[in-house]
């Protein structure tokens, strides 16, 4: 651990890093089982070995600030802020949800916190946080947007249209390439040419960085110079975080296209216990504390639960409601 | 009143629209470069130079970028107007369009809005298949979005200001022998209508069409050029005391069902032209909701002449058979008298 | 003769294909990756192995790139079957399959030929408005494609083959209900219909529909998963003696209208039921065409069962509000008796 | 001129070059001539003053490649030997033409010649051509794909898909850049960060070569070698030519975007006087053999316009012939 960057971060805001961190894990294994108990339909995306990325990068924004997520968006969601008990009515598809049941896993947002619904077409989002950026740019607000996809978003077209879009207009957006060295089954070197993602950044004039997106203050460090830059004007950057999903791509998946070996190495770079040992190594926290925040979240997951649970299923008439404003 | 070209019209609301709202500001290919054209059809000429390269921005060419740019400005408190050079190329950001302009509002639960309009100019003059296409009725089936075809000078500011204030994505079609081009910028075959134009605000309400021709015996219903065929098509058959109505949806999307209800039931008899290619064109919808809704009143098959089943075509002479003509109105007509 | 589900069968007529034809390949996202999923609904599983990663050919996640490299591929003499995982990123090709692979013959004066084929899954599923369209009617409205739609695993082989076999480009529409996927992929309101299938070679002609069931007071017009509705509708029907003719298109376009002519001239009455929305679906062109050419025989309004003009909603009882139930077909059946 | 590389290429064959550039040339000031008298509908995309580019490389090619072109393809056309009777049959919409008269001037091609009938989506072609060269692959030939484009479809997503696709697997296909500096009216400098298009190329992990455009014999060293390189299974290149278009973009293009200056600098770079020059003083040519060539292309021309005009329309029932195999 970077112990600077800690330093400057304090003990405070490093515990509800933490605390997010766990929180989305659990978050994650708890919707799994309710899905598996049949208590949650559709699919689920889960971000489990990745959630260093989502609370490194977003516990550097301010109020105001825009965030663009995937079809993989719990982790940003909860890194984010976005209500534990929202996010499970909406998985539960309840009326009290964040899309009041009309999104589901892959539209989480709360768009009150500046979350818009996920967006699950690969790349589809790229553009979209092109113009929220454009936006806060032509208000003369210093609002800065960042934008999560995956390593297989990069080789869609509107991929590289929002990229250039932002580069040639200066845009304060960061574009943060959550690669997972897969595209659900396909792994990252089937599908470039290149060694590093980021190193697409040049082909728009634009900062590209890779950072071990496994270890939240490296993640934070990058993230908050990106964002720095962007807010103070001088334009976007690509950062790419590599990182792993210690879990399969979707509910059906068997990972039967990676190796044992390969997911156990991954396994010992789990963000969450060395971001836990790193505190208390360093004595920014106690075992104490932490284990506090670990009990802490099995309360607020519960509480979910509990509130998604006795929520109100949407009406029928709701259907064709919300559609036109 | 001051009589303007379409073209006129269009450029008047947007300057209108840019000084009444900061949050306005357009955006497309070659639409503000000093020097430049003003958009493929001059509709934004002398903006940038008025309100800024900001706020009339050109962008490269990249249609996802370009709709994209739009829906995120629009969720994040802007009105964009994006200029599409041609709507053949409405393709290449569909999925902006469909997947997510449409959608977001209604998969968020309705907590954000999408205020952006696309404006894109549509219809044949011998450019063959890429650059001719009429594709309104890819965007009738998408929930979500509005689609207006303004017709007249009035129409066109009245409606695009309109659009412009709509808190939905509102796409407007605009025909290219209709703007009223001039010089080396005129087509074959335009007709260029000029009209009235009130030299301030107005809005003509998206979702009313209108008759511009009231009759009894047939009801046409026809859009953009294909509406100015009807209208000489009607005079024809007055000739031979054939009474046609002839009905401007204006607004595709909602439709003024009402209105050609209300025409249908009192000619009994409907037919509909449009300039793109007849399967599944939105006359089908026009027809199906007829056919179910007026099924009581009508007294004959219900009749569409559009384009045929081909892409276009770039002979001048073939594009002509492929465009319906007054000749083809009239004697569809005439076939269910 | 083994019976198979939709899924089996569709894999079958590629295997047997790639083996007939060395020129026909496949290519998609995570269709051949070693230990991967065959697709996202195992159609393709254990082709890579048989055939090798070139003939069956991972992607990255490029629609664009697809479609534009099947097209390229066969102008040059190639057979690409491309596998779209969810048909709403079809949109994201559009550009490619709407004014390339469908005009490339035309405008160039049919001097080339596309013979490609594009698979695409279908229907809701509780995935939400971005995984759950049918758009079956934006390729309807597009001459130069063909749009084919098996609703059996004896359809489901012999479309396909025909399909890989036919020179110009073809949509395959296939529903995410009938594939009978298990396990960990089945889907809640699966139908999965298992079916003979002959372990030979054969081909369904495109454009034939078919009667699923002869009746004389009602015809229904319904494909892929809105078939077994239909079917279970008319059982429920013929309870109380209404008897209901079914008939299953297969190919949307080219239609087999004389067989939908034929039996409409039978009963007089028309339901057409389709799973996505209403306004300018392909069932608006099944209604406008027999608004015209079945006018005289009808006895009653044209009808039609579809969704609601929303997107897809997630929560499986609104996605069951907005997917046409039987029930909505029996009482809008009923309602033109 | 680099000597060596005209030496290689010896009289016979840089005197065809000369000639098609000329060719090129004459014909597009002469379809102008005739535009303006309303001989020609439609509109026309002119690519005078980018010969070089056109001839330099498709010289390089062999029967059995396959070339894509764009919006502006007359002198790709007209450089890869396609029939200029056909071509200007097609230009004023006859049934003889390249394309039956159902394709018009962006659409121009001859199949048989393995031009492909032009693309005019802007960067619609990249993808396809990829295709074209991945049937070569999978057929085991070594025909080679070349498909150009202009500096503005750089900034298309199906551009970006289409170049990472062919990186990937090895396609034996060069993109063919023409930066004329402009896309319409847009300059390069305001829709790219970068200054050449060719270090895109990096992002592909794919060679990247930007050469003078106007220097036929530099364009044919440059293409040869990527055409070599992908003929031997090595894989594609992205190749930039700098060039300028001495006209307007289209027929109502009053060229006011761009100063008079810029445009005489250029004027002063127009590659077929230049080419001449050289072919004199360096003798491979002479005078006379150069102006004997000059006088062979305006007898084509009348010839062209001779078989054009006097060539029936189409009939009126082509409207829906052809449209399906
Ligand atoms: C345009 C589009 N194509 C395909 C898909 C199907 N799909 C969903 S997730 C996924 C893999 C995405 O990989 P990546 O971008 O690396 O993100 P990850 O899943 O690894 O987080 C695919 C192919 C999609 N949703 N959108
Ligand atoms: C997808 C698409 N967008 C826009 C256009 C309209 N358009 C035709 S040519 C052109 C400029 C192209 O610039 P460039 O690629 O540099 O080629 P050049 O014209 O300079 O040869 C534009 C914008 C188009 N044909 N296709
Ligand atoms: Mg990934
Ligand atoms: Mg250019």
């Amino acid at each position: 651990m970077s112990n600077d960057i800690a330093e400057s971060i304090g003990s405070t805001q490093l515990l509800a890093m933490y605390q997010r961190m766990v929180l989305a894990r659990r978050f994650e294994e708890t919707v799994n089982d309710l899905y598996m108990q049949g208590r949650i339909p559709s699919t689920l995306h889960l971000a489990i070995g990745q959630e260093a990325s989502a609370v490194g990068v977003l516990s550097g924004l301010k109020a105001g600030d825009t965030v663009f997520s995937t079809h993989r968006p719990h982790a940003h969601a909860i890194a984010h802020g976005v209500s534990p008990d929202a996010m499970m009515a909406e998985l539960m598809a309840k009326a009290t949800g964040t899309c009041k049941g009309k999104g589901g896993s892959m539209h989480i947002g709360d768009f009150r916190l500046g979350f818009v619904p996920a967006i699950a077409i690969v790349g589809g989002n790229i553009p979209i946080a092109a113009g929220a950026a454009l936006a806060a740019k032509l208000k003369g607000s210093d609002a800065v947007t960042v934008c999560f996809f995956g390593d297989g978003a990069a080789n869609e077209g509107a991929w590289h249209e929002g990229l250039n879009l932002a580069a040639i207009w200066d845009l304060p957006v960061v574009f943060v390439c959550e690669n997972n060295q897969y595209a659900a089954s396909t792994p990252f070197r089937e599908a470039f040419r290149i060694p590093a993602i980021a190193d697409r950044a040049a082909a728009y004039g634009m900062p590209g960085v890779t950072v071990d997106g496994n270890d939240v203050l490296a993640v934070y460090a990058a993230a908050g110079a990106a964002i720095a830059r962007a807010r103070r004007g001088a334009g976007p950057t690509l950062l790419e975080l590599l990182t792993y999903r210690l879990c399969g791509h979707s509910r059906s998946d068997p990972r039967t296209y990676r190796t044992r070996e390969e997911e156990a190495e991954w396994q010992q770079r789990d963000p969450i216990p060395a971001f836990a040992a790193n505190l208390v190594s360093h004595r920014f926290a106690t075992e104490e504390q932490l284990a506090e925040i670990d009990a802490e979240v099995e309360t607020i997951l519960v509480q979910a639960i509990a509130y998604a649970e006795q929520s109100p299923g949407p009406a029928l008439a709701d259907v064709v409601y919300g559609l036109y404003a | 009143m001051p009589e303007l070209s379409i073209a006129e019209a269009l450029r008047e609301a947007l300057r209108e629209e840019l000084h009444r709202d900061p949050r306005v500001f357009l955006l497309g290919e070659d639409i503000g470069v000093p020097g430049g054209f003003g958009g493929a059809f001059t509709v934004t000429l002398g903006l940038a130079e008025e309100f800024g390269r900001d706020r009339v921005r050109d962008t490269p060419i990249s249609e996802a970028g370009i709709a994209g740019v739009a829906i995120g400005a629009a969720i994040c408190g802007m009105r964009p107007v994006a200029d599409v050079q041609y709507s053949d190329f409405l393709f290449n950001m569909m999925d902006q369009l469909v997947n997510q302009a449409a959608k977001l509002r209604y998969m968020s639960g309705g907590t954000l809005t999408v205020p952006m309009v696309m404006r894109a100019p549509v219809g044949a003059t011998a450019r063959g298949a890429q650059h001719a296409q009429s594709p309104e009725a890819f965007f009738t089936h998408v929930p979500g979005l509005k689609v207006v075809a303004p017709a007249t000078a009035y129409d066109a500011k009245g409606l695009l200001k309109a659009a412009i204030r709509d808190d939905n994505p509102v796409l407007v079609f605009e025909h290219k022998l209709l703007y009223g081009s001039k010089g080396a910028r005129s087509e074959k075959g335009a007709v260029s209508p000029r009209g009235e134009v009130p030299a301030d605000d107005y809005i003509v309400p998206i979702g009313q069409g209108i008759v511009r021709r009231p009759g009894t015996d047939v009801t046409i219903v026809a859009s953009l050029l294909m509406l100015y065929r009807a209208l000489q098509a009607a005079e024809e058959l007055a000739a031979d005391g054939i009474d046609v109505e002839v009905i401007d949806p204006r607004t595709l999307v909602p439709l003024d069902t009402a209105l050609i209800l209300r025409s249908v039931q009192k000619t009994g008899r409907l037919v509909i032209v449009e300039e793109d290619n007849l399967t599944n064109g939105w006359g089908a919808e026009v027809a199906a909701l007829m056919a179910d809704d007026a099924f009581v009143w009508l007294d004959a098959p219900i009749k569409r002449v559009a384009a045929p089943d081909t892409p276009p075509p770039f002979a001048p002479i073939l594009e002509q058979a492929y465009v319906p003509s007054v000749t083809r109105i009239v004697d569809t007509v005439r076939s269910i008298l």
